[in-house]
């Protein structure tokens, strides 16, 4: 398309992602967009902080929860935060092959983080018959950490999309604020999650 | 593409050209009729309420459908007509009044409307399928979780369909805003309704999560046996009320803010003067929205909170009527020393003042706690909110309306019809709910399918139907009006109320591109300013060159049907399994139309500089 | 550089800059770590009474969310004011659901 | 404090009553005219916000007139351009404090009277019934007393009376508007609250919760009695006996046929705790059938036969067999003649 060639610009400005009214609109906006999502998780959270002790009989936090697998999950998601740094820093410098190569480890340290959760999920309904449907606690604990890997899939989809569909065409005036405004939303994934293994894991351990 | 379109298209070629439109001035044309149609079902169902209450003990419909249509008149109206029709004035005048060619994202705006649509007619399906909704607009649980039927699923699935548009809205007119203002165009020189509207988006931005989750855990609970509000598994049912009213206090103030801006600039328009104390305008609007963030549990004082939280609440919502004092009086000042014109536009303003007036006094009276005791869940209450409401909003709509008219549709509305519109309503509306305040302190409370003879509740009932007859009447003129106007309405000139801002230095109807060079404020009202400074026009910011346009786009549609789809299939997947069918069948057209969005790289394209020579001013 | 990358270099000056900039943002990332394990280990080991145990970890949870926010998310940067009032915006309301959510559900 | 607001309250309510045109007081119902202690405080404040409310609306509609009239654009003037002025400071200031000022004297007792209703200190001391709203039907549970009732609650005139309120299924609010205001019935929460009766009489009580659909049926009574008759009540209903006979043959068949439909296994006689469906212990002397019939023999037999053409959605239809109109005719008679005590509804009233 000849359009890309007219947004691709001898030189790249340092921050690509911002440099036309697009990139500065959708950088805006999804910021506004994330402001948003703080007061979607908060619900989510204050409806879980309402309902933790709401075990109707069945197994209750400090049963379930293992501390070990929650801190590899975090670990994993923690460094894929940074990893999607990295590729930033890379984009900055306009090093596209850097750029993809970083991201595809943040993808891979996501797909991890999801089977971890996956397969947290299946032991608490194979060993505890702990479900969706037990009790309160029970919905609102997989309705906020899903909610949270919910979020973590799309955003792989998201990812893999963006790295597939520019793979040949490199970095751009027009994809730069896409990638940008991905890695903004891992880092909130992140944030969400600190929050998660805060309230719902560590304090649900104390009591 | 090129802007050489034809100029007597067929009616498929114009459906489809509304079908795939980015342009915001078409889209507020989507918005008005969208929003004017379920405003028409709404004012039906209001009638159908009216009706069964003229007489104790009536039996013009069932206790049933009563509450279908109860709920239905308060949801429709709420979401699916006050919200979209001031979506679509926000639509036809914001970004002209900034100087801006478009919003920030014109996609995102066109999928903010197809989502309202089909979420609405979504919620007008469940009519057909079985019943409406009937668990009231405020769907409190655990009637709304256990009433029997797909109402109440028809509720959930439509207004988080028709939620998440308004929330695309939202941060669409965000960024908008804050982005795409023409050269000169400081925030503090906005028109009041730009900053209206900056101020709403916010709201609706912060406050429509809330709903977002409350609908999903309903939907969770309905639908795939979750026990959120189960109080056999552990669960609470005040969960839902405080997540609905977090949203819902916002809510009212996304309907009155942007009335506000509206009356703003209407009132200093027909004054002929500049709006008195700008600045403090501008700080009250913000107090609001601030302290409508702190009040929602004003709704729920006769819960059983506790009396702290009752008092710190009563004290905050009563703190908002500072900033609505400060704002009344300023429209006072406005007029003061003006010259005014009364036209219908101005009618619909100066009705607004004393019926606002008596709407937030009795706002004042609900938020002192032991006297919202008897208020609560009374025609008091009632009366309440549809003075805000329908004085409030129904006014600023109407007022805003007859105002942009001529911008939007390059005709003036007849102002005989106009008048005659006002009158009839506003009678009509003093009958209706005045009286109803004393029925809510004589023991009526809302929601109430049958009242009792004898109880000395039967005169009253009847003066407000009669009432109700006297609006429909004016209704039903305006609607006349519309289609006399198509028909036979004087042509509009650019400028024909002696305007004070951006909107109304371009033609009427605006050319598609708004704005041939984007024009430099110099203050505020800059067009004020450039007449009374001798020269009538706006002096360009840029020298006259190619133009870059959004192409128009189907996926918004699609996207918006996907769901409208699936969301057949999350409601019957409880006992049919052909729903899956239309559930994933749904999910699959909403995910490819989103992948094909970002997939296609589309740059839009540029009206070149020369074919704008062409073109007459 | 290869061949699909753009062809001209970022210049000298901006690229040390950058090369700061991620220097910090790895400072963040251990601090972040070690925040994290401090927490875990609080709770693991049980070394803590009760009643601190919570505002340690939500006092740990929202500084290392700060350094989230403010370096890798570039926050702290210029051209974010509106990114950051509006953010804080949100953050206000949420603390307001948060609060009745976990005061007045329960009597 | 109380004699100023008496007066201010004689004078509202006249005027009250002629806007009205109609007494506005019927069968103990409107708010306007108390005979409780809640209620009193209530109109104490809807009084005093009314007042200030109707100063700030005078001092808007004065202005508003004012401004009307005299700058209204006069003929021959088309073209005067008025002063763009900004704003002013002081005015601003003005309309800022003022408000201020108005709402302190409208919060201040309002926290007070908020306090004062929530005040539950005093339970231990007095009676306490446990209330439980049901679709579309309250329960009372005299606690420690070992009585039931259903629909009409009796208590005594003067005395403070505790109630624990809480639902079976939905959310319901029970509210006496001559007597209190109301206040929600949650099905996970106990809501407690008191009231007090000034005089003797039957009040209106409904519910004020959006409940289903005869949720506008759910009506219910207080019954203030003097503490004599309150005490002569309570020994009638201990004394309820659920198998005494009745004195007409028609009522005995209509016994044995209650207990052959097995109406017990929902419906108590006696102080049994069973409340699937309302205690009827009193029907006999019931103020209304289902709360807002009147309660005569016909009225019943079609309730029996078909509680749904009175009640819609109630949750008696469907979950008992057929009764023939005969029958529900004996069953009736049985109901009716229930009347364990002298104190009735009728009684309260003179
Ligand atoms: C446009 C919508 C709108 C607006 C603007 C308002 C404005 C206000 N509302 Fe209203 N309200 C609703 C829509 C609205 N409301 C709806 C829909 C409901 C019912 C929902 C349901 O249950 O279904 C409701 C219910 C409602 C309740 C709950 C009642 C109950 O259920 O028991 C309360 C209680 O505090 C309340 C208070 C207020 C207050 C204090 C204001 C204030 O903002 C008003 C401020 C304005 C003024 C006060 C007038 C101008 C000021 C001056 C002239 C200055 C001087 C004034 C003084 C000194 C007082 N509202
Ligand atoms: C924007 C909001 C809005 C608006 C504009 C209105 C407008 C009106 N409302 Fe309503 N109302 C609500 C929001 C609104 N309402 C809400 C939120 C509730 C609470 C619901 C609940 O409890 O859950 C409520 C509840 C409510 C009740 C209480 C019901 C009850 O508690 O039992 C009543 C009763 O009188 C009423 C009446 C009216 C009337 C007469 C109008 C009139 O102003 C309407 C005027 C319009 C017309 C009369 C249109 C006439 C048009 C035609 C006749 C032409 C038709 C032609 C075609 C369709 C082609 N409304
Ligand atoms: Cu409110």
């Amino acid at each position: 398309m000849s359009h890309d060639q007219s947004l691709n610009p001898e030189t790249m400005p340092n921050e690509p992602e911002k440099a036309t009214l697009e990139g500065k609109n959708k950088f805006l906006g999804f910021w506004f967009f994330l402001g948003g999502e703080t007061v979607l998780f908060a619900c989510l959270f204050g409806t879980f902080i309402a309902l933790r002790n709401s075990t109707a009989g069945g197994p209750t936090a400090d049963e379930l929860f293992g501390l070990e697998l929650v801190f590899i999950m975090t670990m994993l998601l923690l460094t894929s935060s940074l990893t999607s740094v990295y590729a930033v820093y890379h984009m900055r410098n306009n090093n596209f092959k850097k750029m993809q190569l970083w991201f595809g480890i943040t993808a891979l340290l996501g797909f991890g983080f999801l089977a971890c959760e996956i397969y947290e999920f299946t032991h608490y309904i194979t060993e505890y018959g702990f479900t969706f449907r037990s009790s309160a606690f029970g919905s609102a604990f997989y309705t906020l950490v899903g909610f949270h890997g919910g979020h973590v899939t799309f955003g792989l989809a998201w990812l893999i999309g963006l790295m597939f569909r520019n793979a040949k065409r490199g970095l751009n005036l027009y994809n730069a604020p896409k990638y940008y405004t991905f890695s903004l939303y891992w880092h909130f994934i992140d944030v969400i999650w600190v929050f998660i293994f805060t309230v719902v894991y560590l304090m649900g351990k104390v009591g | 593409m090129s802007i050489a379109a034809a100029q007597n298209r067929s009616f498929g070629a114009v459906l489809w050209d509304y079908l795939t439109t980015v342009d915001h001035k078409k889209i507020a044309h989507l918005y008005l009729f969208g929003g004017g149609f379920f405003f028409l079902l709404g004012g039906l169902e209001a009638m159908i309420i009216r009706i069964q209450l003229i007489k104790p003990e009536n039996d013009f419909v069932s206790a049933g459908f009563y509450n279908e249509v109860l709920t239905m008149h308060g949801t429709t109206m709420i979401f699916l007509a006050a919200m979209p029709l001031l979506l679509g004035l926000m639509n036809a005048a914001v970004p002209l009044q900034i100087g801006a060619r478009d919003v920030a994202f014109p996609f995102l705006n066109s999928l903010g409307f197809w989502l309202f649509l089909f979420g609405g007619l979504m919620l007008n399906c469940s009519w057909f399928l079985g019943g409406a909704p009937d668990a009231g607009w405020t769907a409190y649980t655990p009637l709304s979780t256990t009433s029997p039927g797909h109402g109440v699923d028809f509720y959930v699935i439509g207004l988080q369909i028709a939620g998440a548009g308004t929330l695309i809205g939202g941060i669409n007119f965000l960024v908008t805003i804050v982005n795409m203002r023409a050269p000169g165009m400081t925030f503090m020189r906005m028109p009041l309704f730009s900053w209206t509207t900056f101020i709403t988006s916010i709201l609706i931005l912060f406050a429509f999560p809330a709903l977002t989750i409350g609908l999903f855990l309903l939907m969770f609970d309905r639908m795939f046996g979750s026990a959120f509000f189960d109080v056999g598994l552990g669960g609470n049912t005040i969960i839902w009320q405080h997540l609905f009213w977090i949203f819902g206090h916002p809510e009212v103030y996304i309907l009155i803010l942007p009335a506000f801006g509206i009356f703003s600039d209407v009132f200093s328009t027909f004054s002929k003067k500049r709006l008195f104390g700008y600045t403090a305008m501008v700080f009250a609007t913000i107090l609001i929205a601030f302290l409508g963030f702190m009040v929602w549990a004003h709704h729920m004082f006769a819960v059983g909170l506790g009396p702290v939280a009752n008092s710190i609440f009563a004290i905050a919502t009563m703190a908002i009527a500072v900033p609505t004092g400060i704002k009344i009086f300023n429209w006072l000042a406005t007029m003061w020393g003006g010259s005014i014109t009364i036209n219908t536009t101005m009618l619909w303003a100066l009705g607004f003042i004393p019926t606002f007036t008596i709407g937030g006094m009795t706002g004042v009276m609900v938020a002192s706690v032991v006297a919202d005791y008897q208020y609560h869940d009374t025609y008091f209450v009632v009366a309440h909110f549809h003075y805000v409401i329908v004085g409030g909003t129904v006014f600023g709509i109407m007022a805003g309306l007859h105002h942009w008219w001529p911008k939007m549709f390059g005709r003036i509305l007849n102002e005989t019809m106009g008048k005659l519109t006002f009158w009839t309503f506003f009678i009509g509306f003093h009958l209706t709910f005045f009286i109803q305040h004393f029925l809510g302190l004589m023991g009526m409370p809302r929601r109430y399918w049958v009242f009792l003879e004898d109880q000395g509740l039967d005169l009253g009932n009847l003066i407000s139907t009669i009432g109700a007859f006297f609006m429909a009447f004016g209704v039903i003129v305006f609607l006349i009006n519309i289609v006399y106007t198509a028909v036979k309405g004087e042509q509009a000139p650019a400028d024909p109320w002696d305007g004070r801002t951006l909107e109304w230095t371009i033609p009427s109807p605006p050319p598609f591109y708004n704005f041939k060079q984007t024009p430099l404020s110099r203050g505020l009202d800059p067009l004020w300013i450039e007449k009374t400074e001798g020269k009538g026009e706006m002096t360009p910011a840029e020298p006259l060159g190619d133009i870059h346009m959004p192409n128009s786009s189907f996926l918004p549609f699609m996207i918006s049907l996907g769901l409208f789809i699936a969301g057949f299939g999350f409601i019957y997947q409880v006992n049919h399994d052909w729903a899956y069918a239309l559930l994933f069948g749904g999910m699959a057209v909403t995910l490819v139309s989103m992948l094909i969005r970002s997939l296609k790289d589309d740059h839009g394209y540029h009206i070149p500089k020369e074919e704008l020579e062409g073109e007459a001013d | 550089m290869a061949e699909n990358t753009n062809s001209k270099e970022t210049n000298p000056f901006q690229k040390q800059k950058n090369r700061d900039e991620m220097q910090k943002q790895v400072i963040s990332f251990a601090m972040m770590i070690l925040f994290t394990i401090i927490a875990f280990v609080i709770v693991a080991t049980d070394m803590m009474q009760e009643m601190f145990v919570v505002p340690v970890l939500l006092i740990l949870a929202i500084v290392q969310v700060a350094f989230q926010l403010y370096y890798f998310m570039h926050l702290k940067d210029k051209g974010h004011a509106f990114a950051a009032v509006m953010f804080y915006g949100g953050v206000w309301a949420a603390a307001l659901t948060l609060a009745a959510l976990g005061v007045i559900t329960w009597w | 404090m109380k004699g100023w607001m008496g007066r201010i309250r004689a004078v509202f309510l006249l005027g009250l009553t002629a806007l009205v045109l109609s007494a506005c007081g019927k069968e103990n119902l409107t708010a306007l005219d108390p005979k409780g202690y809640g209620a009193d405080k209530s109109l104490d404040l809807i009084i005093l916000s009314t007042v200030v409310m109707l100063f700030v609306l005078v001092v808007v509609m004065l202005v508003y007139t004012f401004v009307l009239i005299k700058y209204r654009k006069k003929k021959g003037q088309e073209n005067y351009i008025p002063k763009q002025v900004e704003g002013n400071k002081t005015l601003e200031t003005v309309w800022t404090i003022i408000p201020i000022i108005l709402l302190l004297i409208i919060a201040v007792p309002t926290v007070t009277a908020t306090f004062d209703l929530a005040d539950e200190s005093g339970a231990n001391d007095h009676l306490n019934i446990q209330v439980t709203g049901n679709q579309y039907w309250w329960h009372f549970n005299y606690e420690g007393q070992e009585i039931q009732t259903s629909q009409d609650m009796y208590i005594p005139v003067g005395e403070k009376v505790y109630l624990n309120m809480k639902s079976s299924d939905v959310i319901h609010s029970f509210w006496v508007p001559t007597i209190t205001g109301k206040m929600d019935v949650n099905p996970e929460n106990e809501n407690t609250m008191y009231i007090e009766a000034h005089e003797e009489g039957v009040y209106w009580g409904k519910c004020a919760e959006f409940c289903g659909p005869s949720h506008s049926l759910m009506d219910f009574k207080v019954i203030a009695v003097s503490q004599d008759e309150f005490d002569q009540w309570v020994q009638d209903m201990q004394n309820v006996n659920p198998d005494a006979e009745p004195e007409s043959a028609v009522a005995q068949e209509g016994k044995a046929l209650f207990q052959e439909n097995n109406c017990m296994g929902c419906h108590a006689i006696g102080s049994s705790p069973v409340q699937v469906g309302p205690n009827l212990s009193d029907f006999g002397s019931r103020s209304k059938l289902a709360g807002v019939e009147e309660l005569n023999k016909e009225n019943l037999v079609q309730w029996i036969m078909d509680p749904e053409s009175i009640k819609p959605g109630n949750k008696m239809t469907g979950n008992y067999p057929d009764v023939s109109k005969d029958d529900a005719g004996k069953i009736a008679e049985y109901l009716l003649q229930l009347k364990p005590s002298e104190i009735t509804p009728e009684s309260a009233k003179d």
